[in-house]
């Protein structure tokens, strides 16, 4: 395995399907079969390479594996990549969905088929290199580059207001990073270097750290997205073609949580731990008024947006918990959202492919004409609320347990958010899925086709299964974040000691 | 009362100040500007050689002698765009120079 | 440099001499002339009629191609200048300088004849 | 001696001689084959300024000529390949232009090398004497260019108005020049720098002369609030000499200024440093903001040029080797930005006639997909997005800027840019959300290579290309440190 | 009394001077505004003005008179000031070159070392008089003969420009009386004989002194390059407006003009001052002698040229001084300079323009 650069090979695939894809012609129904079925092989193939890393990833060791490193530009930016516990998964996370979406786009996309594959395998490439870059700058060029493919995903085969929907989320998100950029710069002239492990070894002086912890926060909380910028969310959500919802939920607001861990907690543990309080009140500000929020939806997916923003706030509050329960559960938080309300997001497209509508209103009694989609509408709603046995259930409870050991209060606060979160999917279930079928349009409605069963049953395999035993997840984490939060408490104790010196 | 070379500048700055007001306080002919134009070069002139005399270097004089000829130049292109314009356009009154707006 | 403006000074009082003698032609015969004013003599001339429109009328485009021309070959005439008084002394490197600048020049001047702005038909 | 002197000074300027030799014979060409030798002069225009460059790259030492008043070290060199490509690329776009557009006349191509030899020598400026002839050259030529199209009211206007503008700020670059010499008694870069270096020299005067000379070159290159002229030339000129504008005379505006700066006045680096910080932010803001109601797409390009001057000027308000560095990397990606768009703005025609409105571009995705994907490419490169090259340039500067502690520069810059980005996603919004109108006629073959070039060069081909690219910037800034 | 010694006396000499010079000046000019009128009407076998005096010779000075008590008029659509500034710019600046023109060996106002420069900036501006004259006047007639006239005089003045800079080239000075001194050698020295009229420049450089000579009946409108005044076309040009001393100033202006140029013509390719033989008896008669019989003997092929040659038309007029005399004499400033370079003469001249370089850089 040392001498094949299989992390570059996974994130540079797609693109060769990208130039097979270019060289196409779509003028026939045929040619935009062949399109769907190469870039569904791509992403297929991208998926089983992945599977390599699994396989060859030693659990033991904390830090970078599979690192390559290239001189690139002027200024010590270099080509440098390598996963670690951390970001392994969501590598694996982002090529398992990508085939799903593809195989999901197969029906729901009929105009322009060429550059929707071409745009979401192009999105594939970024985002894996979000996760696999080892150079701050590199990770910036992925981080930023993947707003592209989104955008024109959104804009070009969205809904009716897809125009303002990818106007805003380009600019929330563009406007939150390129603060970042400039601490990136700021750290490059501190630090010397933009390489991730050395920036991670390196102690930034305590007043610098709140400026680049606060810089590196307003990129990331929008991304996630947090309370109060998370508004650009459900408009995306809504206006978005069913697998961009997937890759966005299941996807690209991990890129927000990843970043906390790979930079804001181990770089800046100083000022992480002056915001933790902070970033608690915006998390259950989050978990509690979306939830209430998400009630008074009509629209099914802008449901399940409000829904991702209160779990991405249990991912906030179990990162800057900065215990071992905390962030091994916002981690299993962030891939069993990525694999749950992806599913969910796909559940509306099934019927949105049907009935055309996402109002909560139009349907209701699918249970007698649909029975495979209410059951997996059950399971991914039980998921989603964090029933036990769901993958859901882990993620959440840990981040709780963490959060709690560090402020109860805020615990207890986040559990109400539970409560509603139930509420809100239940009451959500109850009023498409149960009741009697009488609205006459849903009468001939028809249930599951084999390939939306063979794109929910892997999903509804996996929630299950790491609900059940998520050890394989915990195993691969363990080394890194015990590293991760040695080096964070280190640093507080550091700092903790220099100050009382000086008193 | 000798004369130095604060009045040499003072005079060159006062001439200088002439022309630029002459470009933007003009609202009525092109003609005028391009005559504020030298008058703004002659007053760099002015100090140039004001400035050779008493540095005692040649090179304020030399750059005099550049400046004359490219204004000489100047004055050439400008008078053709000028007739063109005018050719198309009917005048060449300053407020008339504004069919592109925005 | 008083030196030098001494032997501009004669200049300056011979110009002002002739100005004074202009001055007084011009004045005497406001002074001295037999006068007996007439509307029509303050008319422009005008073979008989009265003008009819303004006479600073448009004007053939080609005086202004001469007058830009003009200014072009005379500062070429005021930069040969120096370059003649000093022919001596510069040598080859002097004498080429100057036969590139007059080649530059030529290249011009030949455009415009072929462009046609020199002729007058 | 004197010949000797001339013989050791004539190699440095080889690209010079080149151009100017050209210049005349092509002139030559042109006025004894007539009106219909226009292709073909251009042709050769295009391989004269290609052999000036190989020239440059490969045959031109490094030196003084001229007992210093000509400079060719790495930074001029760098500069004047930028300047030769842009000018070779701007004849090349023309070709066809001048033809369907019925102007079709010899002294276009021919005026386009005599600018850019003035380019050159603005490049190569080692003294007050060389930066004002230079200027002179590019400045008189491009004013006749931009007046090309006589019969046209809108060139001519342009040309009028870039003319007068344009001989003010001479005249006050030429104001503070006067002072520069006065109160440092020297006239060449270097001399004024010893000078400059002795504290007893930074009299008021000088420090006038300097903002003069820095406001008259602030025009040069557009920056706000010098940049009047700049939409109504853009708009006005014909479209391949806007193409010309936009690139080339910016580059040697720039490295005119940074030399000026950063040579001779580099000690006097925190007197400059405000005005050039001034001058950036209120570039990089008005640009950001009046693009955005723009609906001419070459009026949104001037704005859009000024907002780059204003991020160069960032790079160079550090007035550290990593701002120079910036500025150099940044020119060499806004030059092919702005060519290729240009190219494509170029390709903008129906059959009866040129487009310009943005709203013309709608749909441009479904009828002419690889051109939209160009555009895309190009707007989103020019709005400095990751991982395109227009990033790098930006990324460059921004991070000279911080360097030098200007943190609150930098910040602004990014903000802007934000702003910036809202009207550059229009077109990109234009050409694959709206409904698609009439297609283009189909590009021509020139159009197509300049378009494509830069395209492929902002993405992806920089990715093994900029490496090489970015090491020359940086061993070009190493010349002033 | 230092004052007066150092100052008011040297002044004083100055103006007297100037005022001899002057009236000296005008009264030549008198006499040769009579020799025009007698050669004309010699040739057109008329007798000329032969009233007023013996043979005629106070004819000028009756004409000053009855202009002096011609009633003056200022035209009602004129622009006054200008319309009377004109005449006065014209005559002014025609008399004021002959400040630095040396009449004999040291015999001049202003010896300055930039002479043929200062002659040749004056007169460019005598142009101004002729436009502000045309322009004041508001009068069809007038405005287009004082454009005519403009377009023709900065024709030429190319022409006379270039022809001045061979002078030059062979002379190695600006300074008008180092340029008749230059004239001691020449042609006629090489070849081994003594000092002649075969050494002024008008053997060694004849094509110039030919176009000099063609040039400066242009660039003071005379026949047969008249058009600006043309009676037949124009009326009188940029002059129809005018009358009383108003018009005889810019009459005498032209003139003055007029005995510039032979003087020019004189200083430049005639040797000044010099005998044309260098030995007695003629290094015997003063040098201001035979430097107005070189201008007589000038103003004289002046006046037999009006007196012969058809006037131009003006196309022709414009052929001849672009197309002919501007490439003729620029290709002569090369072959000069090229002639110079080979044979050497510019080495011998060194001495010369190192005295004339040190005085320059003061």
């Amino acid at each position: 395995m040392s001498g094949w650069p299989i992390l570059s090979t996974i994130t540079f695939a797609p693109l060769v399907g990208v130039l097979i894809i270019l060289f196409t012609r779509d003028d026939s129904e045929l040619a935009r079969r062949n399109i769907r079925n190469v870039a569904l092989l791509v992403s297929v193939f991208t998926f089983l390479l992945s599977l390599f890393i699994w396989i060859g990833f030693d659990k033991s060791v904390a830090g970078f594996q599979f690192v390559e490193e290239a001189e690139w530009l002027t200024g010590g930016i270099a080509y440098r990549m390598g996963v670690d516990g951390i970001s392994m998964l969501f590598v694996i996370l982002t090529t398992f969905l990508m085939p799903i979406c593809i195989l999901a786009s197969r029906d729901a996309i009929t105009v322009r088929v060429k550059e929707y594959m071409i745009a979401f395998l192009v999105l594939e490439t970024l985002v894996v290199g979000v996760f696999c870059a080892l150079d701050i700058v590199l990770f910036y060029l992925f981080f930023e580059g993947s707003l592209i493919p989104m955008f024109l995903i959104i804009g070009v085969w969205g809904g009716k207001r897809r125009v303002y929907a990818s106007y805003k989320f380009f600019l929330y998100t563009f406007l939150g990073s390129v603060l970042m950029l400039v601490a990136i710069m700021a750290m490059y002239w501190t630090a010397g270097t933009t390489s991730i492990p050395e920036l991670l070894a390196y102690q930034f002086p305590a007043s610098m750290q709140t400026w680049l912890w606060i810089a590196f926060f307003a990129s990331f909380a929008v991304k996630m997205p947090m309370w109060p910028v998370h508004t650009w969310l459900p408009d995306a959500h809504v206006e978005a073609p069913t697998a961009g919802s997937v890759i966005l939920a299941g996807i690209l607001l991990k890129l927000g949580g990843y970043g906390f861990l790979r930079f804001s907690l181990p770089m800046f543990p100083l000022a992480s731990a002056d915001f933790a309080p902070f970033v608690f009140v915006l998390s259950v500000v989050a978990i509690i008024y979306t939830s209430l929020v998400a009630l008074m939806q009509e629209d099914i997916k802008k449901l399940i947006a409000y829904s991702s923003v209160a779990h991405m706030g249990f991912v906030t509050m179990g990162i800057f918990a900065a215990n071992e329960q905390g962030v091994q559960g916002a981690i299993f938080q962030m891939l069993s959202h990525g694999l749950i309300s992806g599913a969910l997001f796909l559940c509306v497209g099934v019927v949105y492919d049907r009935m055309h509508t996402r109002d909560i209103a139009a349907y209701g009694g699918l249970v007698n004409r649909m029975p495979a989609y209410a059951a997996m509408m059950l399971l991914f709603t039980m998921g989603n609320v964090g029933l036990p046995g769901t993958s859901g259930f882990v993620g959440e409870f840990m981040t709780l347990m963490g959060v709690f050991r560090v402020n109860s209060w805020v615990a207890i606060f986040a559990a109400t958010g539970v409560i509603l979160s139930a509420a809100y999917a239940l009451w959500l279930f109850r009023r498409v899925i149960l009741g009697a079928l009488d609205k006459d349009n849903l009468k001939s409605i028809l249930d599951l086709t084999p390939r939306e069963k063979a794109l929910l049953y892997p999903l509804a395999v996996l929630t299950v299964f790491f609900g059940v035993y998520p050890m394989p997840v915990f195993n691969v984490t363990t080394a890194s974040v015990d590293q991760l939060l040695s080096s964070y408490t280190a640093a507080i104790e550091a700092a903790s000691s220099v100050a009382s010196i000086q008193n | 009362m000798a004369v130095g070379l604060g009045h040499y500048l003072t005079v060159a700055a006062i001439l200088f100040v002439t022309g630029v007001f002459g470009i933007f306080m003009n609202r009525k002919n092109i003609i005028t500007i391009l005559m504020s134009v030298e008058l703004i070069l002659l007053s760099v002139n002015l100090n140039l050689v004001a400035f050779s005399a008493f540095l005692n270097d040649l090179a304020g004089q030399v750059f005099a002698l550049f400046i004359l000829t490219v204004a000489a130049a100047e004055a050439a292109i400008g008078l053709a765009i000028l007739v063109v314009f005018f050719r198309n356009r009917g005048s060449i009154a300053v407020d008339d120079v504004n069919t592109m707006k925005g | 440099m008083n030196e030098l403006l001494g032997s501009y000074l004669p200049i300056v009082i011979f110009v002002g001499v002739a100005l004074l003698i202009g001055i007084a032609l011009l004045v005497s015969p406001f002074l001295l002339a037999f006068k007996a004013p007439d509307d029509e003599k303050l008319s422009a001339y005008e073979c008989g009629f009265d003008a009819f429109d303004d006479s600073r009328m448009k004007f053939d485009v080609r005086f202004y191609l001469v007058s830009i021309l003009f200014i072009i070959f005379d500062l070429e005439v005021a930069f040969l200048f120096p370059w003649a008084a000093s022919f001596g002394d510069l040598g080859w490197a002097g004498f080429w300088s100057m036969m590139v600048f007059l080649g530059v020049l030529t290249v011009g001047f030949v455009y415009e004849w072929k462009k046609g702005a020199l002729e007058w038909d | 001696m004197f010949s000797q002197f001339v013989a050791q000074s004539l190699p440095i300027v080889g690209p010079e001689l080149i151009l100017s030799v050209g210049a005349m014979g092509l002139l030559m060409v042109g006025t004894f084959l007539g009106e219909k030798s226009a292709r073909l002069v251009t042709s050769l225009t295009v391989g004269t300024l290609l052999f000036a460059l190989v020239w440059l790259l490969f045959a031109t030492p490094t030196g003084l000529a001229f007992g210093g008043s000509i400079i060719l070290d790495p930074f001029a060199r760098f500069m004047k390949a930028l300047v030769l490509i842009g000018a070779a690329a701007a004849v090349l776009m023309s070709t066809g232009y001048a033809e369907r557009e019925r102007f079709a006349n010899f002294e276009l191509p021919v005026l386009i090398v005599l600018c850019t030899t003035g380019m050159l020598v603005m490049v190569s400026a080692g003294d007050l004497i060389a930066l004002y002839m230079g200027l002179e050259l590019q400045s008189l030529a491009i004013y006749v260019i931009a007046a090309i199209h006589r019969d046209h009211v809108k060139s001519t206007e342009a040309g009028l108005k870039y003319f007068v503008l344009g001989a003010l700020s001479s005249g006050m670059l030429l104001y503070g020049a006067s002072l520069v010499y006065g109160f440092t008694g020297q006239i060449e870069f270097r001399a004024i720098a010893e000078a400059v270096a002795q504290d007893g020299a930074r009299s008021l005067g000088l420090i006038v002369g300097l903002v003069f000379v820095l406001a008259g070159l602030a025009f040069k290159i557009s920056a706000v609030p010098f940049h009047m002229w700049t939409p109504d030339v853009y708009e006005g000129a014909p479209t391949p000499v806007t193409a010309l504008l936009a690139g080339a005379p910016k580059v040697a505006a720039v490295a005119l200024l940074t030399r000026f700066t950063v040579q001779s006045f580099g000690p006097m680096t925190p007197d400059w440093q405000q005005v050039v910080v001034f001058l950036s932010i209120a570039s990089m803001l008005f640009g950001s903001f009046a693009a955005i109601g723009q609906r001419n797409i070459k009026r949104l390009m001037a704005y859009s040029s000024i907002g780059h001057m204003g991020y160069v000027l960032v790079g160079l308000a550090a007035g550290t080797e990593a701002g120079v560095q910036g500025v150099l990397i940044y020119m060499a990606t806004y030059v092919t930005m702005t060519l290729g768009t240009f190219a494509l703005i170029l390709a903008m025609r129906r059959r009866d006639g040129m487009v310009e409105d943005v709203y013309e571009l709608a749909g441009l995705s479904r009828t002419n997909p690889m051109m939209a994907l160009a555009m895309t490419v190009l707007m989103l490169s020019l709005a400095g997005l990751p991982p395109l090259l227009g990033f790098w340039g930006k990324y460059y500067v921004f991070i000279a800027a911080v360097g030098a502690g200007l943190v609150p520069l930098a910040v602004i810059g990014v903000i802007a840019s934000t702003i910036g980005l809202f009207y550059y996603l229009r077109i990109v919004k234009v050409m694959w959300f709206d409904e698609p109108l009439a297609g283009f006629e189909p590009m021509s073959m020139e159009l197509k290579l300049v378009a494509g070039a830069a395209t492929i060069f902002i993405f992806p081909a920089y990715i093994v290309l900029a490496g090489p690219l970015f090491a020359a910037a940086a061993a070009a800034a190493h010349t002033f440190f | 009394m230092e004052l007066f010694s150092a100052y008011i006396w040297p002044a004083l000499v100055i103006i007297g001077q100037s005022l001899l010079f002057l009236v000296v000046l005008l009264v030549l000019i008198a006499y040769i505004l009579l020799a025009d009128r007698k050669i004309w009407a010699a040739v057109q076998m008329r007798r000329g003005p032969n009233v007023v005096g013996p043979f005629g010779l106070f004819q000028s000075f009756a004409d000053l008179l009855k202009f002096v008590l011609k009633e003056p008029v200022i035209p009602a659509s004129s622009d006054k000031v200008v319309f009377l500034l004109a005449p006065l710019v014209a005559v002014t600046l025609a008399l004021a070159t002959f400040a630095v023109v040396p009449v004999s060996d040291g015999w001049v106002i202003a010896d300055i070392n930039i002479g043929i420069l200062y002659i040749f900036a004056i007169s460019s501006l005598e142009v101004y008089g002729v436009i502000m004259g045309g322009w004041a006047s508001n009068s069809k007639y007038a405005f287009l003969g004082a454009l005519r006239s403009a377009a023709q005089m900065v024709s030429y003045e190319v022409s006379i420009g270039f022809v001045i800079v061979t002078v030059l080239l062979c002379a190695g000075s600006l300074n008008l009386t180092q340029i008749v001194l230059s004239q001691n050698t020449g042609v006629g020295t090489m070849v081994g004989l003594p000092a002649s009229f075969l050494d002024w420049h008008w053997l060694s450089l004849f094509p110039m002194f030919v176009i000099f000579f063609i040039s400066a009946l242009a660039e003071t409108n005379r026949p047969p390059f008249d058009l600006p005044e043309a009676e037949s076309e124009l009326v009188a040009g940029f002059m129809v407006e005018y009358g009383s001393t108003p018009y005889m100033m810019f009459m005498l202006g032209e003139y003055a003009a007029i005995t510039l140029m032979c003087s020019l013509m004189t200083i430049l390719f005639l040797g000044g001052w010099l005998p044309p033989f260098g030995f007695a008896p003629f290094t015997w008669v003063p040098g201001v002698i035979w430097f107005l019989a070189k201008v007589a003997l000038c103003f004289f092929m002046f006046a037999m040229v009006k007196a012969f040659v058809p006037r131009y038309r003006y196309d022709q007029l414009m052929r001849l001084g672009w197309k002919v005399f501007l490439p003729l004499s620029l290709a002569m400033v090369v072959l000069v300079a090229l002639v110079l370079q080979l044979t050497g003469w510019g080495d011998g001249q060194s001495a010369d323009a190192a005295r004339q370089a040190a005085a320059l850089s003061w």
